[in-house]
């Protein structure tokens, strides 16, 4: 079966930073339904888009955080950030927008290799 | 009027992942300058390292509405002071010019 | 003070262009004057009348408008950088015989010389970029 | 192999396009098959039929057209990503009552099922990108 | 098909002033990766800290167009190896899968 | 007289990475002509837009050394480029398109302030 090939997108834009994090969800959705198993890695900055609180109709963008929790129903509960971008910007202690696991700066590699196809908008 | 008056308004719209972005801005700000952060430059307010990822000594504020659109009220860094629309028009004014760093 | 605006996004669905927006509201507020928006660089991609905005997202285009009337503004689209990336006035259409223009009506395409008059006209430039 | 190209440019005027002309010229050349070249995000800017290119420039789009034609190339722009930016075919131009279609012809939109496709029938998919 | 043979095709287009870009790619690479510098990462090879530029220690190549496009052929680390478009599609096939950086 | 405002130009970005460079240098004849003192500072990558021997051709991008050529014809001379820049890439000894005053970065600030607008693309 074709169909078993996994998909790894990578997002590294912050939150209301151009169109990248909405055209990497929507991938996210659009080979969900091909059946095409979907993970996510939020890497450097793009784990500030996992924040509460955010209020994106003060500065008129789309919020894309009902997308992001629309994500559970399509089945892609894969989530994963990186230890050391936590670090960076303190937010070890905070309860994000999806539950992620943590990788270690050397698991990263490791981590990636196991997918057949990578997307990094 | 006398050089020392042409103070610049430094305006940076991006997060320090940038680096050399914040370098080259930090670089150009003499005595007078200030910096404001505007867009996803208002995250840099929450490094852990905040003085190595803006390198300046100089007065550096933040809008305010980029600041909550992002859920970063309670997480700026205290020597960053939020100021809104009008008081961003107003460091224009007072400023004899500003540059964007994009 | 008399303002004017340099608008230069790579991204047609990034921010700048709505802080450009607030900065103008806020300035004409407090009694300023905004002379000039010009619109270069990619930006140009955002005064596109085809455009087709989803419900559950602002089009900016309008409010410029809408500002632009009340406040007088001259809203100038950068012919040079409209053109080779398809935003066109009618007489541009004619000329490159394509079917129709498709610049939203209020945006002028005119050449650098108004941003060089911008410069000499206005007390401030403020760039708005990404 | 079977390969597929994912272009997403933020700039019209970087170079990641001709470089994905380029990868799939060669591909072709040695044998391989391009099954799909699919325009995301900012990259649908490029296929408008009203650009004017200045004539010390290369049109890229043209070159496409050729290609696809010679090898069988599926050339899809993603739907969502180009009404949202003004780049219809007719029948999105009906559908959103605008003057004209201004999709260069042999473009086809189409939806993010045809991305997923990709994936699943090519054994490479290269991404282009800025 | 083992985890091990799973090598990936790492490529770059941006100059190192994108410093994070290289640390988070050459962070990603594995034994068997392979890293291909084209467009603007080309100059990436006239690093003065060519080592500190692009930390990895796997094999580094650079499409031969984009050197002469920037007319860096003569100024190019004796390191990285040029290839055409021909091995670039090449590489592409050897690896089971390419990343894209930019 | 208003005409009598000073204007610098920042270019940041390498050869054939988007429309910035030629933006600017257009930005840059237009102002001329409107009789506008104009300086060029070529910062960081956009040192190597000054290098000879780029083969635009090959790549079928724009080639932009005419334009940077033409700039003497329309009395803009004044182009800077910072030292750290050209040590970076080792470009110390290269002979550049364009006559070239070299800033120290102590030197860079105090440049900046003579001007009255600067526009960074």
């Amino acid at each position: 079966m074709n169909t078993q090939k996994s998909l790894l997108l990578i997002l590294r834009n912050p939150s209301f930073a151009g169109s990248n994090n909405r055209d990497t969800l929507d991938i996210a959705l659009g080979c969900s339904v091909f059946d095409i198993p979907v993970s996510l890695l939020f890497l450097n900055d793009a784990v500030f888009q996992l924040l509460n609180n955010q209020e994106s109709q003060v500065i008129e963008q789309k919020d894309l955080s009902p997308t992001l929790k629309a994500l559970d129903m399509y089945d892609i509960q894969d989530h994963y950030i990186l230890e050391k971008d936590l670090q960076r910007y303190q937010l070890e202690d905070e309860a994000l927008l999806l539950n992620c696991k943590t990788l270690t700066d050397s698991q990263l590699a490791l981590f990636i290799r196991q997918f057949d196809i990578v997307i990094n908008l | 009027m006398p050089t020392t008056t042409k103070t610049t308004l430094h305006i940076i719209n991006k997060t320090t992942t940038n680096a050399r972005l914040y370098q080259d801005c930090c670089d150009s700000m003499l005595e007078g300058d200030e910096l404001l952060l505007i867009e996803s430059a208002v995250y840099a307010g929450c490094e852990q390292n905040f003085h190595s990822a803006i390198p300046t000594s100089f007065p550096i504020y933040a809008l305010e509405v980029d600041v909550a659109a992002r859920g970063l009220t309670d997480k700026l860094n205290k020597e960053i002071q939020l100021i809104d629309d009008n008081q961003f028009v107003n460091l224009c004014c007072i400023h004899h010019k500003s540059i964007s760093w994009f | 003070m008399i303002f004017s605006i340099l608008l230069y996004a790579s991204q047609s669905s990034a921010q700048s262009e709505q802080s450009a927006l607030r900065f103008t509201r806020s300035a004409l507020q407090q009694g300023h004057k905004i002379h000039r928006v010009f619109f270069y660089g990619e930006s140009v991609n955002a005064i596109s009348s085809f455009k087709v905005t989803p419900r559950d997202e602002v089009d900016i285009t309008d409010q410029w408008l809408l500002l632009a009337q009340k406040a007088d503004i001259d809203l100038v689209v950068c012919i040079a950088a409209a053109v080779r990336r398809g935003i066109l006035d009618t007489q541009e259409a004619q000329r490159h015989e394509k079917k129709s223009a498709n610049i939203k009506e209020g945006f002028n395409l005119s050449g650098l010389g108004q941003l060089a008059d911008a410069i000499i006209q206005s007390d401030r430039l403020i760039t708005f970029g990404n």
